[in-house]
């Protein structure tokens, strides 16, 4: 009887606050006070037990999963290591460890430009608004190791006085003006995918608009199909590295999450991120947001059965057929990509000309664009498996006749045989293959955790101590 | 019987001590009915299930579905085959609910069990017969009634009436009435006033 | 509620049938009279004014919008005519009229087996009873014109003393039972499903099963996926016919529409073929199954939009993007294809041995195939597109595959060009192309129409003046 009472009670419930803060807290421990369900739930994202068929919190090493990648990648530095992601919790900790972003000795040093740091914390808006956006992306990431300190959080989505949420990066809102759209007028619904469409989507720096700067630009203008982005890129003569083996001008895609996301069925009813990635819970007649954000295959019933009557394993099958369906296709893609890496080489090699190989190239990298933008959206597969299929398709006439003009190329220069497929069954042997010295990037790495990142905590600390919060 | 019932009393000297617990108990079971208002479940008024919060979404749906003026919860969800199985089933599903709800086990989406399905079904043919049977087919066509009703009706009308979106959270403003009246109390007692006058 | 109980003391009132016929009655007008809804409604497959993007009651000549189709069936009557089918009214007119059927002199001549009336009408079951079900399959097409006349009907499809539905061809049983499955286990719901799949199904004829015959069969045993029929095939050593330029030992498939619709999300949800293409339809306060069996999309408020409760423009939009995503990549397939036949046939003149091309005429056998498969369903590639688009995928790696393997064998034979893609911009271009003579056909099948068929018409008159219908 006491539990009715009470219960009736519940769905009456005054918010005071606890404590005071504003805009630019990047704390979510802070924030926490006054929302301890999200905060709770937020924290959640540590957990890194769950593994589905190909996604889940877990880390998983996808170079080892998949050695055909580093081939891929070679001369890029997503060859040295790139992993299936896990929770928002671990976004410092993960591009602080992560071999990709080296081990700078200084502040002036190592490969990455400070922009990376721009989808890893609520300190980022922050210290947008302390040296203006453009500064924010000068200079080399070790350079503001120490001012990122907090993982993506409250700060990041939401305005501090009426908690509503907010658009905290430049960049989505830029590419919204550029296309003649203001963010301004989304809806409710819409903004519960947009907030996540700050950092969920492909992105490029732009070198040439601010000088020094790595100016973080969304390749929107002409529209998000894979086809839209690449002729974008092509206009602007633009190219992530050269590839090691073939010497094509390169493309990489980097989760087109929202891009594809919008061209699926779900978003075509109207369906945002949150609704399957942070679906509503009632804890004691409270309901509140669920705020650890994962795959919905651990959390069907709250997700996905909202709305599907069906049962979870149906539901749950139903994922994995989509996957299997584009995965079958993505991973022959990969096969044909890393054949025609290893047999421009060989064309260049037997004396093949740029002349002959310009057309060559282009199908490569307009090929392995495609593949990219097919995988690098882990979620891409369930959330827009039609388009994803027909992406694919497109990569793989293009792979192939890439080879086809190789296989002519050849029969001009002589070579009459099959170029071998190089032996990369493990991740070890595919780095090898391609020249990686591991140990050497390991040691770098060690060496940054051990020496550089104590100072960049403590700095961090200090300055962190100095913020007011009102109890 | 009587045996029975001896067998059963206390001995004397437990007798008032068992008295007292007993009318405790019995206190307390009218307190609990009481309070969760389970009289009120035995009536067809929508406005008794949503007592529970947990019903609300439902309840906000229907009050926005075309059943609204011509169908109540209890239309649908309690058979309308005998009386005593009318109450029979009410009583059954009525104590499940509220212990599953004082034991808050409800989970964030509710999920109509067989046995509950099977009620609306029929419930809806009960209504629709008209529509669903051509006495011209049901004459010449043996199986008809049967191949016209042999599945859930809502697996065509997936909107009918609570629509597809269902979970504790998915009507969070809704105007549910919480039971009340919509004449404040300062007015109520004025009125009360100047009626004893 | 009270006075609704009251309205259901039905009134059951006596009723007595305006005919009586037999399960054998093959006349749809017969039937009709004691179902006037079902037969009026049925009636509007006569109806040929409504086009869809891609389908549509009309009849749409394929070879004309496509030509590249008469490259692919160079050496097969298809390249002959091939349209888009319309309502199951004109299905024994259409089989008459199509120049794949020839122009028969008498009852020994032209090209197609009897086998070919197996799903064009009642008559079918009603002969079957009769003579036996591979005697039917036994002799030409021509020697049984006499016998089938009347279209697709209620006897295909109902039992005539309770008006179940009912399997009256026996090649579905038959694959039922070789799969180990029990057809007569099915439910009601299947049901509504496998009336249809008696013919929108992939077949062959099996010529060694009965001396003399062509055995209607579903190649099933293996499953029913792209791939599970072609090792059907391969295993069994068979192929349609042996491609005219590339000399391939090629596959046909025809409309794989129940295998399809099966690896979709209405059929694991259990939507059946009847729901979309035959929905409930209410007239003077009754509900009866619309017969008028055409593409939805002219018919959106009955069958889609009591599951869906979107816009028809909506809804139709859905269908086009899928089909849009499909099409796109299946009309690039289509070319490699071309180019492949003409490539190998190329290889050929250039002396290459039977050995050199053994590889390469089996990925082009396979490549079209799982082109055909996705291509001959025309609802296909919204029945279950994300199958569809990965069938297509594969169809494009074997093409390319093939156009590889022919580059080497040209550089063998030091042929370092690349060989023309043929001028086929209109069908009559592509029919010239491969050198069928049209008038010739036109010619045969006008004689035809104007000797047999009247003859056939008067002999089907006379032998059902003797049925007997009590009135
Ligand atoms: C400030 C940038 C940012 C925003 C905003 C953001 N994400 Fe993320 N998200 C990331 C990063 C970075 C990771 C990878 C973290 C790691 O692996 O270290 C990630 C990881 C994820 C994962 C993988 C979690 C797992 O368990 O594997 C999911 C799912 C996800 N995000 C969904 C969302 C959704 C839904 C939203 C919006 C409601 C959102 N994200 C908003 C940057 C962001
Ligand atoms: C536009 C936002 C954005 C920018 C800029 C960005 N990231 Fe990320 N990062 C993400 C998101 C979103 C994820 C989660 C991706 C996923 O689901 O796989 C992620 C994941 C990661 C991960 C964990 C997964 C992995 O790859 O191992 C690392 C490490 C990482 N990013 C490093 C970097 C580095 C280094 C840069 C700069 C070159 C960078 N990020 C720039 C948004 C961004
Ligand atoms: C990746 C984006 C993201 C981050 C990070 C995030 N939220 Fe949210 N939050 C959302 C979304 C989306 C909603 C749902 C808003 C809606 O539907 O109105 C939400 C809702 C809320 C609400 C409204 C009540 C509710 O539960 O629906 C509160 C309070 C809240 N969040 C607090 C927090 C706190 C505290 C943190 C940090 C621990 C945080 N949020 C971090 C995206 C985020
Ligand atoms: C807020 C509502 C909502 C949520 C949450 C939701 N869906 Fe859906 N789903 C829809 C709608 C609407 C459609 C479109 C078809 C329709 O109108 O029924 C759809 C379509 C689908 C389809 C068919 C599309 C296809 O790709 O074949 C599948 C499968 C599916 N959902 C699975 C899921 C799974 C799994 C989840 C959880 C991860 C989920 N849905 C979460 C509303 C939702
Ligand atoms: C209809 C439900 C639905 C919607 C809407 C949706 N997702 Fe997903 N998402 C899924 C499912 C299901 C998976 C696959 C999870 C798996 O394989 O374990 C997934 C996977 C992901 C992943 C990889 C998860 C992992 O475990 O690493 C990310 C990141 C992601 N989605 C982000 C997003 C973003 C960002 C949006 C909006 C732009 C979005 N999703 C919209 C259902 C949805
Ligand atoms: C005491 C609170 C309470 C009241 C009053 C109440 N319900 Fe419920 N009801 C619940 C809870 C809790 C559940 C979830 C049970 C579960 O998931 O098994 C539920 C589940 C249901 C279900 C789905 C499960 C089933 O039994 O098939 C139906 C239908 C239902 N209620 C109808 C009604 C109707 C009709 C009324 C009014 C006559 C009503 N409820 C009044 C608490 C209540
Ligand atoms: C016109 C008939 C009808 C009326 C009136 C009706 N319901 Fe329902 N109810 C249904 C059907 C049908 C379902 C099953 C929905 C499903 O499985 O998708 C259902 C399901 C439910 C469920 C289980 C949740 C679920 O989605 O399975 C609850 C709880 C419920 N109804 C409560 C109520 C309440 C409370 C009322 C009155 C306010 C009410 N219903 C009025 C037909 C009705
Ligand atoms: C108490 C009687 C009653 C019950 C029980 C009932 N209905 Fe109805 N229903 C009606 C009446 C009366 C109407 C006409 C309402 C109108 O036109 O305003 C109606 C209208 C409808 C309509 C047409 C309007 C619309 O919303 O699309 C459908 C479909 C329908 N009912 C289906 C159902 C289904 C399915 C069930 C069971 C889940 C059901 N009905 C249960 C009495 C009932
Ligand atoms: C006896 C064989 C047979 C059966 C049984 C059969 N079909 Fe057909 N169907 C055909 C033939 C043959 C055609 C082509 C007729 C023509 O174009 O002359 C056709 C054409 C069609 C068309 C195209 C109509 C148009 O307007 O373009 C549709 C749709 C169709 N059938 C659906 C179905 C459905 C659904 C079922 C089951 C309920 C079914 N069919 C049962 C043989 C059959
Ligand atoms: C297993 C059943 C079946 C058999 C056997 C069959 N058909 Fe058909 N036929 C169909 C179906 C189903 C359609 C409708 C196809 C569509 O939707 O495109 C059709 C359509 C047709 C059409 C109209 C469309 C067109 O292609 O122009 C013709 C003509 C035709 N068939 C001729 C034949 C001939 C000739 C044969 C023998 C070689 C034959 N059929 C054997 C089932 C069959
Ligand atoms: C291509 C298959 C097909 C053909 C041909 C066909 N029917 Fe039907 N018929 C069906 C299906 C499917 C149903 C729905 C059965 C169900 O759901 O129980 C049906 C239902 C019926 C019913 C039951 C009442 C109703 O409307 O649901 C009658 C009576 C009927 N048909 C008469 C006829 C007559 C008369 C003809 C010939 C003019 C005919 N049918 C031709 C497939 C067919
Ligand atoms: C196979 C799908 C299907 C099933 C199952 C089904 N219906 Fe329907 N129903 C329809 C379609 C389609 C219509 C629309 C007919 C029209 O408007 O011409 C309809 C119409 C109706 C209508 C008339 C609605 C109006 O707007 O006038 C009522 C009432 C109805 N159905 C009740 C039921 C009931 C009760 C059941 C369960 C016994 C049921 N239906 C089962 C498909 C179905
Ligand atoms: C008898 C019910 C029913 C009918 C009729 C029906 N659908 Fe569906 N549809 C569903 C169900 C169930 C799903 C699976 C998603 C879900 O669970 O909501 C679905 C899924 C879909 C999807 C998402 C799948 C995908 O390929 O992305 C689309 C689009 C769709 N339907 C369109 C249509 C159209 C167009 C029609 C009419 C030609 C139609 N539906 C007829 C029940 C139906
Ligand atoms: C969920 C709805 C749905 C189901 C279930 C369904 N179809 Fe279709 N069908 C469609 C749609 C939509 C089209 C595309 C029509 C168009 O493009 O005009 C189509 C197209 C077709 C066509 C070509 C129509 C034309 O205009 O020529 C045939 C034949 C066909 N379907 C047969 C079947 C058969 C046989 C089944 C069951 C095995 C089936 N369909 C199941 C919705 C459905
Ligand atoms: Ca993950
Ligand atoms: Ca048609």
């Amino acid at each position: 009887a006491n539990s009715i009472m009470e219960r009736r009670a519940e769905s009456v419930f005054a918010y005071i606050p606890q404590v005071n803060y504003n805009q630019w807290e990047p704390r979510n421990e802070v924030w926490g006070e006054n929302f301890p369900r999200e905060f709770e739930t937020y924290y959640n994202t540590k957990d890194t037990s769950f593994r589905s068929k190909y996604n889940g919190n877990a880390m998983i090493d996808m170079l080892e999963v998949d050695p055909r990648l580093v081939v891929l990648w070679a001369g890029y530095s997503f060859s040295k290591e790139y992993n299936q992601a896990r929770g928002h919790y671990y976004a410092v900790k993960d591009v602080r460890n992560i071999l990709r972003t080296g081990g700078p000795v200084d502040e002036n040093d190592g490969p990455m430009p400070a922009t990376c740091w721009t989808c890893k914390g609520p300190d980022v808006p922050r210290l947008m608004n302390e040296i203006g956006v453009a500064e924010f992306y000068k200079g080399k990431w070790a350079g503001k190791g120490h001012e990122v300190v907090n993982p993506i959080g409250c700060g990041d989505c939401h305005d501090s006085e009426t908690m509503n949420l907010k658009i905290t990066r430049p960049a989505l809102v830029e590419a919204f003006q550029r296309q003649g759209k203001d963010i301004e007028e989304a809806t409710h619904q819409e903004m519960r995918s947009l907030v996540c469409a700050q950092c969920h989507v492909e992105y490029y720096f732009d070198k040439k608009r601010v000088e020094g700067a790595n100016y973080l630009t969304l390749p929107w203008d002409n529209g998000t199909t894979a086809e839209a982005m690449e002729e974008y890129y092509d206009n602007i003569n633009f190219s992530d590295w050269t590839h090691q083996l073939s010497r094509t001008p390169m493309l990489k895609a980097q989760h087109p999450g929202y891009e594809i996301y919008s061209m699926g069925i779900h978003a075509d009813r109207g369906v945002a991120c949150a609704d399957c990635h942070m679906p509503y819970k009632s804890e004691g007649g409270q309901k509140f947001t669920d705020h650890h954000i994962q795959s919905p295959l651990n959390n069907v019933a709250n997700s996905c059965q909202v709305c599907h009557r069906e049962e979870t394993e149906k539901l749950i099958k139903n994922v994995y057929t989509r996957q299997d369906q584009i995965i079958e296709n993505r991973d022959k893609l990969e096969e044909l990509l890393v054949r025609a890496h290893v047999e421009a080489k060989k064309a260049w090699d037997l004396g093949a000309t740029e002349d002959e190989m310009k057309p060559v190239l282009m199908d490569i990298r307009h090929g392995q664009w495609r593949w990219d933008y097919a995988a690098a959206s882990h979620g891409g597969s369930f959330h827009a498996p039609t388009e994803i299929g027909r992406v694919i398709s497109t990569g793989i006439v293009q792979a192939q006749e890439a080879r086809l003009s190789l296989a002519r190329i050849f029969a001009k220069y002589d070579f009459n045989k099959e170029v071998a497929y190089p032996d990369i069954t493990t991740k070890a042997k595919a780095q090898k293959y391609i020249g990686l010295d591991m140990d050497k990037l390991n040691k770098e790495k060690a060496d940054f955790k051990k020496n550089l990142i104590p100072k960049w905590e403590k700095k961090a600390e200090e300055r962190e101590s100095t913020y007011q919060v009102k109890k | 019987m009587v045996k029975l019932f001896k067998l059963l009393s206390p001995p004397p000297k437990w007798r008032f001590p068992v008295m007292i617990v007993l009318g405790a108990f019995v206190g307390l079971a009218i307190h609990v009915l009481y309070l969760s208002k389970a009289l009120s479940y035995l009536s067809d008024e929508p406005k008794t299930c949503v007592n529970c919060h947990v019903m609300a979404p439902q309840y906000a749906t229907y009050q926005h579905s075309s059943h609204r003026e011509v169908a109540t919860c209890n239309d649908c969800h309690v058979p309308h085959n005998n009386v005593v199985n009318k109450y029979l089933f009410k009583a059954k599903d009525g104590l499940r609910h509220a212990s599953i709800f004082a034991l808050r086990m409800e989970p964030e989406v509710i999920f109509i069990l067989d046995e509950g399905s099977e009620v609306v079904h029929n419930n809806c043919i009960r209504c629709h017969s008209q529509t669903l049977t051509d006495p011209k087919l049901a004459t010449q066509v043996p199986q008809h009634t049967q191949n016209t009703q042999d599945r859930a009706c809502w697996e065509c009308h997936r909107e009918v009436p609570h629509g597809r979106v269902n979970s504790l959270s998915s009507v969070p403003n809704a105007r549910v009435p919480v039971p009340s009246s919509p004449i404040p109390d300062w007015m109520k007692e004025y009125l009360n006033e100047t009626d004893t006058k």
